[in-house]
């Protein structure tokens, strides 16, 4: 009997063992095959030169940076949201109605598929408004998307830090809210930066949202320009733009330049390599940041 | 005295009273959202009934789509069935897939090699779930499909009449399952690592090996916690668009076998929206099917509710 | 060139788009103080949006009249810029070049399924359709279908014509259409009647299968918009980006609808 | 007892929800000395020791009757909570250093009470380290992070960072149970010199502990207070059988 | 010493990474006594008590040297892991039931190890309650989850969960320390019934309980054994000062 369940045990262990070896053979493929299929874009002039839908050899230059422009917009709009949000969460909310409200919506908001959030957006910041496709509207729309994600990770990282701190605080005739800002926040940082590091990365290849509220297009930029109020800067915020992941869908949905699959290829080499390097950057960052809390 | 009440209450004000109204008005505010949007959705998907005067039922149940059908033959149809059962079977396919593999890797992790599972598979399960869903879609499509289709052609007891074009339900849950496996993996591994250490002690301390302590004592210990990270997956597939959209085929019929080619709400969304003219009949059904994908992913939040209970009744 | 400041937008059908973005970029090379800015979304969002004022100029590839109510049609201003011509592709391992127009009307109408049937080999036909809202889809069952509707019981199959275009390349036996301007080695255009797809052919009469493409304004077009439309129609677009493009000159038709 | 009486209590209850945690409290504190609360696990000790600084208030389902005064002021009526804890302060059975620099540690307090003034804030720093008799060893690092320091040194600075505010009452809630000998010790004298401009108010599961540095000692028993008397007057005549049943270690 | 040896050990040393928690232990326990392990937080009486079962094993950078005996067979080396471990049961510190019914918790050893006629098992479920002082007070709710019993009555629970595998010694890790004094009291009897059957060693850091319920003591400190010998001897006549030192509170 016994003998039985030691083989059961080794079997399950060897079938355990190979599903994990499994696991981590097909992300190599899958992310080798993608830097593979894409390397011969890797390159400078491809990274930062226009699309090009009537010949071969266009870039990916605009849409990587409107990418970056929209993750930095909607950081800008979430983390004073969620941070205040995750702060009432972790420290004021008594269990009463209301704080289940909340605790409902932001389960509500973070199952909400993102395709409707996009349509949401088209709706009240494309079309109400009067904006049109716009980057400010598809940052918006990318920030509803994400901010019960930043909401859970503030409310979280205040949540871990530990009680005996905050007690230390108030005990000393602190304030609720002065032991929040002076103790809780900056003992939370390292969790706070990894995660915010993490859910930037999702934004950065969010696609379904952003079709319908910053577009799918966008127009030449003068990336010598950088008043953010002119029409032709990068930095303006209320042009119409396609980002990276919506690229590479626009691309493969109605690509009409001779490389078009070249081009996405590239472009999803661009997308996976950037995922590794929000993971590896936000695994150091949170290392460098806890030895430093931790005083070593 | 009443200037010292007075500097006293200043600094209330300030030491507490202005950040603690702050962050109550954004916790506020996450509701306030909510219903907006919902209203927004809402009113943009109810007119097809009330202005456009459909029936609710024929919305759900029938499987005739075509907005655009002349008066001559019969008018519009908006029937949704042929998206929702795509959903809700591609969504299927893709948990069935999934979730063995899932709640393997977490067990792995949490009780054979931690030490592998945070140094290696932790950040794995992490950059997959940043992979964006266009490129999963584009792998779909470039690698998936082609072989699948390689399949249908060769394997004899595939019916080579219903489709050989390598898309369709099962493509399309396959990439699914992909996506959704981390947000599984990761939440049954939380729900593991969550058990006190207690339970793996008492029952080592017995004699039990270490599978029959896991398959005894900690997965129905983690249930609920598992389960919950199964209903998120199936909220997720439920609600990704584009990576089902370059996959599934999109054929507006229901599909007769895994192999055939499908359709789904979100597919359909993203398809038509851009053609449909504002306010038409057409554009009006397709925000029917964006709050009926609104409704169906708050009825998965009472769902874990309802297991989340059940869980602490257990504790 | 003329200076000509000023801001307009313009959205609408993505198969103009690429046509219609790089013109703006030839504009604005051109006329510095000018921006153009050029949005797909779809043709109905085009008309919509033109109609409703939020954009300058809308981009169709079908006619107001077939999306919008007459009354609101009625307000908008055509400008046809260029024909589109659409081609019937197949997978390049089909062995069939040439294709009658009731063979074609058989295949989408679901009479006809192996390409043993249209003097093939014997391979069952994969039909891949676009979606029925699609410009591309309405002229092909216009002009290559004239008018037939697929039996009931036949898949409506939906895609995009990038998708298309990648579906038919690597699926044997499929069949599909697509605009001129997705043609290359990856799919091969088929004969009608004999006749190629090419665009000598369509302004020539002899190849059916095409349709205007539309620039649509709210009543007469003005300032930037007017000379916008203007410059489409102009010899530097006209020669040269249209053509490049795979689209034909409206100046070359030789036959008119 | 009843001269310098510091702080008193009367028929003080704490109930957690329904479930009642301190029964019928009437207790005086003396100024100026060392009083030890003993008593086995779940006893109400800390909860007790809480009711003094309103550390309760935290818990949001705790229902507090009964009166606590300090200096012969209503605590839960006639004081301003911030006020209230800056005179009595708090050191915990776990030494909780924020992550800062042992500096700012010690500094936050007074900061936070709004003295700016750097010189100022420098004075008070190394007042309170050497009161705490902390500041040879850190003189030369108070820009490092606290979180260096050895757990017995971590205590010490937990202590100087109550001390820093001049509290006039310091409650610790078994301060030494997480140190080693050697440390304890040095808490332990650390606590006699205190006393004198201190009243200090001290949990400690351990007897011996109360027996060397207290002047009273209470023995509580189930929320209750079973006996309240000198300390050597506990550990020689008891004069509950609990309270010796206790002592000597026949249970808890 | 020498007669009805059940365990000894041989120059035991064992390392968490390169931090040494046992340092040369050498002991032997007899069969059918209780024997206790005392000493101040830190000094390895846990790690000791698990090295005695292997639950050590669970740990993955644990080294260990030197021998441990059981029925003078290496357990180490002579020794499945997990028939040792059915011979070698044990009880931790917190009550950890499992998330099941009563009667689930007691069978799931013996189910465990094949054993599967419910009448054979109600037999053995009735028979260790009973042992371990329990029966009475569950027999009605067999079926009602372990999670609703009190801590006294969930230590005992465990305390029969283990006896359902019918192991010969007995590990207590601190069995009583979250008990309130009654439930102490009934586990210390039962302790004194259960030493006719099995081989008891208990840790506790409560030196009249040691006094009270052992037969041998062994003092530990940092690692080492520093003195071990009759239990009546250690708290009367100790050899060693550091001992003395602990025995009368003056640390830990
Ligand atoms: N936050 C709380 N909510 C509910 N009950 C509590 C809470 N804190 C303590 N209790 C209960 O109140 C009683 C007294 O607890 P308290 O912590 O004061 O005991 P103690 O004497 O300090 O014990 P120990 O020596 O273990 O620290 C216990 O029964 C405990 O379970
Ligand atoms: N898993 C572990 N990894 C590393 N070090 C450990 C581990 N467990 C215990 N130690 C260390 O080994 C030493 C002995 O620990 P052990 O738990 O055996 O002490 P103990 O005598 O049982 O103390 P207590 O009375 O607090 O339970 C301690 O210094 C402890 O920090
Ligand atoms: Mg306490
Ligand atoms: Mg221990
Ligand atoms: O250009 P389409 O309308 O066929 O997408």
């Amino acid at each position: 009997m016994i003998i039985k369940a030691k083989v059961t045990d080794r079997i399950a262990t060897a079938v355990l063992y190979i599903i994990a070896t499994l696991l981590i053979l097909l992300l190599i493929l899958f992310a080798g095959y993608i830097i593979y299929q894409g390397k011969s874009k890797l390159n400078l002039s491809f990274l930062t030169s226009e699309p090009n839908s009537l010949e071969a050899g266009g870039g990916i230059g605009p849409p990587l940076f409107n990418s970056i422009y929209i993750v930095v917009l909607s950081l800008a709009i979430t983390l004073p949201i969620g941070l205040s949000a995750g702060i009432y969460m972790a420290e004021y909310a008594k269990p009463t109605k209301l704080t289940k409200l909340i605790r409902f919506s932001i389960e509500a908001l973070a199952s909400l598929p993102s395709i409707v959030i996009g349509l949401f957006g088209f709706l009240v910041f494309v079309q109400k408004t009067g904006w049109g496709f716009n980057i400010f509207s598809g940052a918006l729309a990318v920030s509803i998307l994400n901010l019960p994600v930043v909401t859970r990770i503030c409310e979280d990282s205040i949540r871990n830090v530990p009680h005996s701190v905050k007690e230390a605080s108030l005990a000393i005739g602190a304030t609720h809210w002065q032991t929040i800002i002076r103790v809780l926040i900056p003992c939370a940082i390292p969790g706070l930066v990894t995660g915010l590091i993490i859910t930037s990365g999702r934004v950065f290849g969010e696609a379904a949202a952003l079709i319908f509220t910053s577009g799918v297009s966008g127009y030449p930029l003068d990336f010598t320009n950088f008043n953010p109020m002119d029409s032709s800067s990068p930095l303006n915020p209320f042009r119409p733009a396609e980002t990276l992941a919506v690229f590479i869908w626009k691309v493969n949905s109605e690509g009409t330049a001779p490389d078009a699959r070249l081009v996405a290829d590239g472009a999803s080499a661009v997308l996976i390599i950037s995922v590794f390097l929000f993971n590896i950057s936000s695994r150091i960052l949170g290392k460098f940041l806890n030895n430093k809390f931790a005083g070593r | 005295m009443s200037k010292h009440r007075d500097n006293k209450n200043k600094r209330y004000f300030k030491n507490e009273l202005l950040g603690k109204s702050v962050v109550t008005f954004f916790g506020v505010f996450l509701i306030i959202l909510t219903i907006s949007l919902v209203f927004f959705i809402a009113s943009q998907g109810l007119s097809t009934f009330i202005i456009d005067k459909q029936s609710p039922f024929k919305f759900l149940f029938s499987s005739k789509w075509d907005p655009l059908r002349e008066i001559s033959k019969g008018g519009p149809a908006i029937g949704a069935l042929v998206f929702i059962f795509g959903s809700i079977s591609v969504s299927a396919i893709a948990l069935l897939i999934s979730t063995p593999f899932s709640v393997a890797i977490s067990i792995f992790m949490s009780e054979i090699s931690p030490n592998i599972g945070r140094k290696i598979l932790q950040p794995v399960i992490e950059i997959f779930v940043g992979i964006p869903s266009v490129v999963y879609g584009w792998i779909g499509l470039t690698v998936l499909v082609p072989f699948i289709s390689k399949l249908t052609l060769t394997l004899p007891f595939i019916d080579k009449d219903i489709n050989t074009t390598g898309k369709g339900l099962l493509t399309g849950g396959l990439v699914l399952s992909i996506m959704i496996f981390p947000t599984i993996a990761s939440i049954s591994y939380d729900a593991l690592k969550a058990l006190p250490r207690d339970y793996k002690e008492a029952s080592f301390a017995l004699g039990a090996t270490r599978w029959q302590s896991i398959r005894k004592v900690l997965i129905p210990a983690a249930l609920p916690g598992m389960l919950t990270g199964i209903v998120l997956g199936l909220a997720r597939a439920f609600g990704e668009a584009l990576a089902v959209q370059m996959v599934i085929g999109n054929n507006i019929l229901l599909p007769k076998s895994i192999f055939d080619r499908a359709n789904t709400m979100t597919s359909v969304i993203t398809m038509e929206m851009g053609n449909a003219v504002t306010g038409t009949l057409e554009a009006n059904a397709l925000w029917s099917l964006a709050l009926l994908l609104l409704i169906i992913s708050f009825l998965f939040i009472v769902i874990i509710h309802k297991i989340g209970a059940k869980g602490s009744f257990i504790k | 060139g003329s200076s000509n400041g000023g801001v307009i937008s313009i959205s609408g059908s993505s198969a103009l788009l690429p046509l219609a973005d790089n013109a703006a970029k030839e504009y604005m090379a051109k006329n510095s103080g000018s921006k153009i800015t050029v949005n797909a979304g779809g043709s109905g969002q085009g008309l919509t949006q033109v109609y409703q004022g939020a954009v300058n100029i809308g981009n169709s590839d079908v006619y107001a009249e077939e999306k919008l109510k007459p009354e609101e049609a009625k307000e908008l201003n055509d400008h046809i810029v260029c024909v589109v011509g659409i081609a019937a592709v197949v997978n390049p391992n089909v062995k069939v070049d040439n294709i009658t127009s009731q063979q074609l009307i058989d295949i989408f109408t679901g009479k006809i399924t192996n390409w043993k049937d249209v003097g093939g080999e014997d391979k069952k036909i994969v039909l891949i359709n676009r979606p029925s809202n699609s410009g591309t889809r309405a002229t092909f069952k216009k002009y290559a279908l004239n008018g037939a509707e697929e039996a009931e019981g036949t898949a409506l199959k939906e895609d995009q014509s990038g998708t298309v275009k990648q579906t038919v390349s690597q699926t044997d036996g499929s069949i599909s259409y697509l605009a001129f301007s997705y043609l290359d080695d990856k799919t091969k255009a088929l004969k009608l009647n004999g006749v190629e797809p090419t665009s000598e052919n369509v302004a020539s009469g002899s190849y059916p299968v095409w349709a205007y493409e539309h620039m649509y304004t709210k009543g007469e077009p003005t300032g930037l918009a007017k000379s916008f439309i203007d410059y489409m129609l102009s010899d530097d677009v006209q020669t040269n980006i249209v053509p490049k493009l795979k689209f034909i000159p409206i100046k070359d038709m030789k036959v008119k609808r | 007892m009843d001269k310098n009486l510091k702080i008193f209590t009367k028929n003080l209850d704490l109930f957690y929800g329904t479930n009642q945690a301190l029964k019928k409290i009437n207790i005086q504190i003396e100024e100026n000395k060392v009083t030890a609360l003993i008593g086995p696990s779940g006893c109400g000790k800390s909860t007790f020791l809480k009711t003094l600084n309103r550390m309760n208030d935290l818990i949001h389902n705790v229902k507090i009757t009964g009166e606590v005064y300090l200096d012969n002021l209503n605590v839960y009526e006639q004081f301003d909570i911030v006020d209230l804890r800056k005179r009595v302060g708090m050191v915990f059975q776990k030494p909780n250093p924020f992550p800062m620099s042992i500096y700012d540690n010690i500094a936050y307090g007074p900061k936070i009470h709004g003295i700016k003034s750097k010189p100022k804030l420098d004075d008070i720093v190394e007042k309170s380290l050497k009161n705490a008799a902390l500041w040879d060893e850190v003189k030369d690092r108070l820009k490092q992070s606290a979180l260096g320091l050895s757990g017995g040194q971590q205590q010490r600075l937990c202590i100087a960072r109550v001390l820093a505010v001049e509290p006039e009452v310091v409650l610790m809630d078994e301060p030494t149970s997480a140190l080693d000998p050697i440390s304890t010790l040095k808490i332990e004298d650390l606590i006699d010199e205190l006393k004198e401009k201190y009243t200090i108010v001290i949990v400690t599961h351990n007897m011996q502990q109360a027996g060397r540095i207290s002047d009273n000692t209470a023995f509580f028993l189930t929320g209750e207070i079973v006996e309240y008397n000198e300390t050597e007057k506990i550990f020689n005549i008891p004069s509950d059988k609990r309270t010796e049943d206790y002592i000597t270690g026949r249970f808890g």
